[in-house]
């Protein structure tokens, strides 16, 4: 059996099409994170449809926070923030978490909602 | 299982046959266990016409018409359609035939997507009711 | 159904962090003569809806607790979940939602499920404790004892009541569900451009400035828009907003309340209602005070 | 017997397309062949790569000479499509065109069951098999002659319309135009300039207008809706609702004295809501009729206007009319409408007054706008220094319309130059995602916007406008090109919204016409059929079809005309025999189906049904209402639905 490429597995978990966006950059417009990304949301669309590898080592996808403003306003239905997702856990699937509890500041004045949030987004 | 149904259609000419060809120009797949004969209106399409079919073999019919109230060609052909058809089900459960088998649908000309779900809806209903046993267990 | 029959599914941070939104919540639900009752047991909603479609067993706890609120509302003639906690209500309403609309996952979590003997009928209704505030307008009006003159108020929804737009309450670009409740409130409310904008969300704890940096954004954003009241209905929300006004030097003078506390307030029900917050409300409206 | 041609035993050919691989691709030709040789009736069967080019047809005539055929069963693409080709073929041959019948295995079987070869193949033979069974039993009827109206029905006063109407009445037909509107002009008014020429719009208008407004045979009822439309190609009969004006547009001087007098202002939609009217008030000056008119909305019968018209041409009590004509042809030119720019509340449309749409932008441009051509700040009429436009707002998107309107990139590039020319030290800052100028003249006009210094194109969207306390609005976006996020202070936000039909469903209802998924009018044909609905007799032409610009309308207008003209120079039309047909010796009279039919086509004479062959549309309603089957339609007998049935399970 032919092992299932990192862009094919991103796209199968997703359950979304990134070959539709025609790079608009409607989910960066919108998107309340850009600016503390090192890659802009459409861009990393873009590395996705041209079967870059190394859109794992995008930090700027652990910079987005779920928010669905570009899945909302997508004009093609892409769901760039679904995209985002499938490649956190293909990272989190091979056991790379992101979250280091001991560098986490006021870790006890943090809501439980944020730790548990945050502990399923960054650990798996 | 050897046995796979076919389903015979009947369209008005000026809304769902019209889907029928959008579904084609579209490439929009279904099933293909469906005859679609297009007639000017389904009006025309009596009982006695659906019954015949289920005697000469068919495994379902289906009828697709104009969406009511006002987008019938000719009025009220929808309506005398429904009309007769709703009747004819009730009917048909006396015969040993499910009234599952007759499906009515309803359409405007563009809803090309729908002609496809609902003709691939009813073959897999179809399939699932097996054929015609007239109500005798076999 | 009883339209005023409600259960409820409380969530972490409402139980930990957001003691007096809750608390001052059953206050006005008290006052509106509204019957809500929480879930004799319930699970952690999971916080947060996984995105992914091969991602079944995370919705399992919020499947649960709709199944005990299926079980728990037939005796209580209602269908209706309310929540406080607006994660709670997305991911609720999410997989409510997810599993009416494809068929395949609901198998998949019945399959799950059967070993327990626990079957989900798919017939809650999640809402927003600010969908049934909207609902009992007219009673809000009737319970307001005190004026709010003084007090312009910014609502701020966040995202999570909104989006995605399948499940939000309201217009995700332009909702307007709490100005209306502001104005049976007689409150004076704001208009400004970030109500719903991200506040950052558990990105706090990873990127702790870039919450800070969209928050005091938000706080900044109404303040200039002449507010005095930052008004929130989540946990997180709140807590990123305090995060970066204490990290502001120049602190502008608005507060960041919850709903529910402005609203007990105006309805004369203090006993649960902070005191810092009781006493920034007293000063603002000042003598103009009491008129019931 | 027709031409020599023996209709005693069925002989029928088969011709089967490849249509190059369309067909043959999935479907077995070779085998469906094969079968329909074994069909009752057929004597000759053969396949073809393409059967509707001329080599294709001569092999249908050649076999129709040499095998004495009587009856043809094409099995290639739509009816639609290629239903006259054959037709004419088959007819070249001596044989009736009821005789022949072209069925899809295309559109109805290999373009849906591409992944079901053998299937297809074998549903394939199974709609030759009952097509082979229904002609089979074709009859040969004398057609029905109908006559023809010599007159012809335009709705809409658009340039389109316009276009149509004229063309019409200069061929010596009279036009029934009908605009919703006190006046006719349509959008194509509103405009400033037009692109890439930047010919004035109104000037190039306002002389058809007159042309309209003058031409005898033009008979123009404005502020008037058609409410009804019955009969068929050749002869309709309508039924229009004229509102009342309540001024007498042949005695208004155009003094405007009413309008001074009258007290009540409201917002005047020809300015798109920049500016106020009373309601008594010219649309604009260059209206036709040139006339004031009275908004029956707003209107409080203070009579104010009366007292103070020196001609006494106003009458407060007029009552709307019901107008009925006939005529033998419609054309559909009723245009379109920018989509709703309030569904975009994140552009700050509708909450923002500097936040306008394209035609108001339009309306800021004209010398005789409601700025007097001054491009400022709606909020507080300061000088606009800066705009930015956003193109495809609500547009290429599958939340609001999933099409382009084509248009917009023209036409902001137009707006951008004009404010350039207007303000030159002002900064345009135009949003798109891809520009599309294809159109005569159409790129090389972009270039020359793009030469301007302080005209900037952006790749990439909008995500948020809002207005700070300054009233100033703020618009964040993205350029996709360098990847940095941008944020521009600004005095006005032009959304380039998307073209959507002005199509009331009632009307399509009434005409009977399909609409395409957006509510745009259906052509038959997109590329061969463009003006022509599958009503025969109803055409249609201009954005209401879909978005196109004002050449393209006009051409289409053109087109329109033409074919309309093609039905009004005949004095008569065939009309298909294909009609319900009662057989007296079963009929007993009992009136059933007398009751069924929906055009009351059908009367009991001497204690028999009987058909009116010019009434009967041939739907076949009365046919299931007859309890001793006496009742038929011709061509689709009872007896042949039974035998399509039959055929169509007697594949094995």
């Amino acid at each position: 059996m032919v092992e299932e490429s990192v862009i094919d597995k991103i796209i199968r978990i997703s359950g979304r099409n990134p070959n539709l966006c025609y790079q608009c950059g409607m989910c960066t417009a919108v998107c309340p994170m850009a600016e503390f990304m090192d890659v802009k949301p459409h861009q990393i669309v873009r590395l996705v449809q041209m079967g870059r590898e190394d859109v794992l080592n995008i930090d700027a996808v652990w910079v987005c926070a779920s928010c669905m403003a570009c899945v909302d306003r997508c004009p093609r239905d892409v769901g760039p923030g679904i995209i985002f997702e499938a490649i956190r856990l293909v990272s989190l699937r091979r056991g790379i978490d992101k979250l280091d509890y001991k560098a986490v500041e006021e870790i006890e004045a943090a809501p439980t909602l944020a730790l548990v949030t945050a502990s399923r987004k960054y650990t798996g | 299982m050897d046995w796979e149904p076919w389903l015979i259609g009947f369209l008005s000419k000026w809304t769902a046959g019209i889907a029928a060809e959008s579904a084609g120009v579209n490439r929009v797949r279904y099933s293909p266990n469906i005859v679609l004969i297009n007639v000017p209106c389904c009006g025309l399409i009596s009982p006695i016409h659906v019954v015949d079919a289920f005697l000469q073999g068919a495994d379902g019919v289906y009828i697709g018409g104009a969406l009511p109230p006002a987008n019938c060609h000719y009025k009220v052909g929808n309506f005398k359609a429904f009309k007769r058809f709703y009747l004819l089900k009730k009917l048909m459960k006396q015969f040993g035939i499910e009234p599952e088998r007759i499906r009515l649908e309803w359409f405007v000309s563009p809803q090309y997507r729908k002609l496809a779900k609902t003709i691939d809806d009813f073959v897999d209903e179809i399939k699932k009711l097996g054929p015609i046993t007239g109500g005798v267990e076999e | 159904m009883a339209e005023e029959n409600y259960l409820y599914f409380p969530g972490c941070s409402v139980k930990r962090d957001a003691r007096s939104y809750e608390k001052t919540a059953f206050d006005v639900f008290e006052a509106l003569k509204l019957n809500v009752k929480e879930l004799d047991r319930w699970w952690c909603c999971g916080a947060t809806f996984g995105l992914a479609v091969d991602d079944v067993a995370k919705h399992l706890g919020a499947v649960r607790s709709l199944i005990q609120a299926e079980i728990e509302g037939a005796g209580m003639k209602t269908n209706k979940l309310l929540t406080l906690c607006p994660m709670c209500f997305n991911v609720l309403k999410r997989v409510n939602y997810l599993l009416r609309r494809d068929p395949e996952k609901l198998e998949n979590i019945r399959r799950y499920l059967r070993d327990e003997n626990l079957d989900y009928n798919l017939s809650v209704e999640v809402v927003h404790v600010l969908e049934v505030l909207d609902r009992f307008r007219d009673r809000i009006k009737k319970a307001v004892k005190r004026r709010g003159d003084g007090l312009k108020v910014a609502p701020y929804y966040g995202c999570t009541p909104l989006r995605p737009k399948e499940i939000g309450i309201d217009n995700p670009e332009s909702p307007s569900i709490m100005e209306r409740i502001f104005e049976s409130l007689g409150v004076e409310y704001v208009r400004y451009p970030f109500k719903t904008e991200c506040c950052g969300a558990y990105v706090s704890v990873y990127n702790r400035k870039a919450a800070i940096a969209k928050s005091s954004m938000i706080i900044i954003g109404a303040f200039k828009a002449g507010a005095n009241l930052l008004v929130t209905v989540c946990p997180l929300c709140h807590y990123n907003l305090m995060l970066a006004y204490n990290s502001m030097k120049n602190k502008p003078p608005i507060k960041i309340i919850y709903l529910t506390e402005l609203m007990a307030y105006l309805m004369g029900l203090d006993r649960n209602i902070p005191p810092d917050i009781k006493s920034f409300l007293d000063s603002h409206i000042g003598s103009r005070g009491e008129n019931g | 017997m027709l031409d020599g041609i023996d209709y005693s035993e069925p002989r029928i050919g088969v011709f089967v397309c490849h249509c190059g691989t369309n067909i043959a691709a999935v479907v077995d030709v070779k085998k469906v062949v094969e079968e329909a040789k074994k069909l009752p009736g057929v004597v000759h069967a053969e396949d073809y790569m393409y059967m509707c080019s001329g080599i294709g047809q001569q092999l249908i005539i050649n076999a129709i000479r040499e095998k004495k055929l009587n009856g043809v069963v094409v099995a290639a693409c739509t009816p639609s499509l290629h239903y006259e080709t054959f037709a004419r073929a088959v007819e070249s041959a001596g044989l009736s065109r009821q005789r022949y019948k072209i069925v899809s295995i295309r559109e109805y079987c290999s373009w849906v069951h591409f992944h079901d070869r053998k299937r297809a193949t074998e549903k394939a033979i199974r709609i030759v098999a009952a097509a082979v069974a229904e002609i089979r039993d074709n009859k040969v009827y004398e057609p029905i002659r109908r006559k023809v109206i010599k007159k012809a029905l335009v709705i809409g006063g658009g340039i389109a319309g316009m276009t149509a109407a004229l063309d019409l009445a200069n061929a010596g037909i009279p036009v029934i135009l009908v605009e919703k509107e006190p006046t006719i002009g349509g959008k194509m008014i509103q405009l400033s300039v037009t692109f890439p020429t930047l010919d004035c719009a109104q000037c190039t208008i306002t002389p058809r207008m007159a042309e309209v407004g003058k031409h005898p045979n033009i008979k123009l009822y404005t502020l008037s809706e058609v409410i009804d439309v019955s009969g068929h190609i050749g002869n309709f009969h309508v039924k229009i609702r004229k509102k009342p004006r309540m001024v007498d547009p042949e005695e208004c001087r155009l003094c405007g004295w009413c309008a001074n007098a009258c007290p009540v202002e409201v917002i005047n939609e020809f300015t798109r809501g920049l500016s106020k009217r009373k309601a008594i008030y010219l649309p604009f000056p260059q209206a036709v009729p040139a006339s004031f008119v009275i908004d029956e909305e707003h209107c409080t019968r203070c009579g104010m206007c009366v007292k103070v018209c020196p001609v006494n041409a106003i009458n407060l009590d007029e009552k709307e009319e019901i107008i009925e004509e006939d005529v033998g042809a419609i054309i559909l030119a009723t245009g379109y409408d920018l989509y709703d720019g309030r569904k975009l509340p994140e552009y700050g449309y509708g909450i923002y007054k500097n936040v306008i749409d394209s035609l108001q932008f339009e309306q800021l441009i004209v010398p005789s706008g409601p700025t007097k051509g001054r491009i400022v700040r709606i909020s507080d009429g300061k000088p606009a220094k800066r705009v930015v436009f956003i193109q495809c707002a609500g547009q290429r998107d599958v939340n609001h319309l999933p099409y382009c309107s084509k248009i917009c990139c023209m036409y902001v590039a137009k707006e951008a130059l004009m404010f350039k020319s207007k303000v030159p030290d002002g900064e345009a800052y135009i949003f798109y995602i891809d520009v599309r100028t294809a159109g005569k003249g159409y790129e090389e006009f972009y270039k020359k916007v793009q030469e301007i210094p302080g005209v900037k194109y952006i790749r990439g969207r909008v995500g948020k406008v809002w207005e700070d306390e300054n009233g100033d609005l703020i618009v964040t976006g993205i350029d996709t090109l360098t990847g940095e996020t941008v944020k521009i202070r600004a005095d006005l936000v032009v959304l380039a919204l998307g073209m959507i039909p002005n199509l009331d469903k009632r009307l399509v209802e009434k005409l009977k016409i399909s609409t395409d998924e957006y509510g745009f009018a259906q052509e038959v044909h997109p590329k061969l059929k463009p003006v022509e609905t599958e009503i025969g007799g109803v055409y249609i032409a201009g954005a209401v079809q879909g978005p196109k610009d004002i050449s393209e309308s006009v051409a289409q207008a053109s087109a329109a005309a033409s074919k309309a003209l093609q039905l009004l120079t005949k004095d008569e039309i065939e009309k298909e025999p294909l009609i319900a047909e009662v057989d007296r010796e079963r009929c007993d009279g009992c009136g059933l189906c007398v009751a069924t039919c929906p055009y009351s086509a059908i009367k009991l004479e001497d204690g028999y049904a009987r058909v009116d062959e010019i009434a009967c549309e041939g739907c076949g309603m009365c046919v299931p209402s007859c309890p001793t089957g006496a009742i038929n339609l011709r061509n689709m007998t009872n007896k042949q639905i039974h035998e399509i049935i039959k055929a169509v399970y007697g594949v094995r």
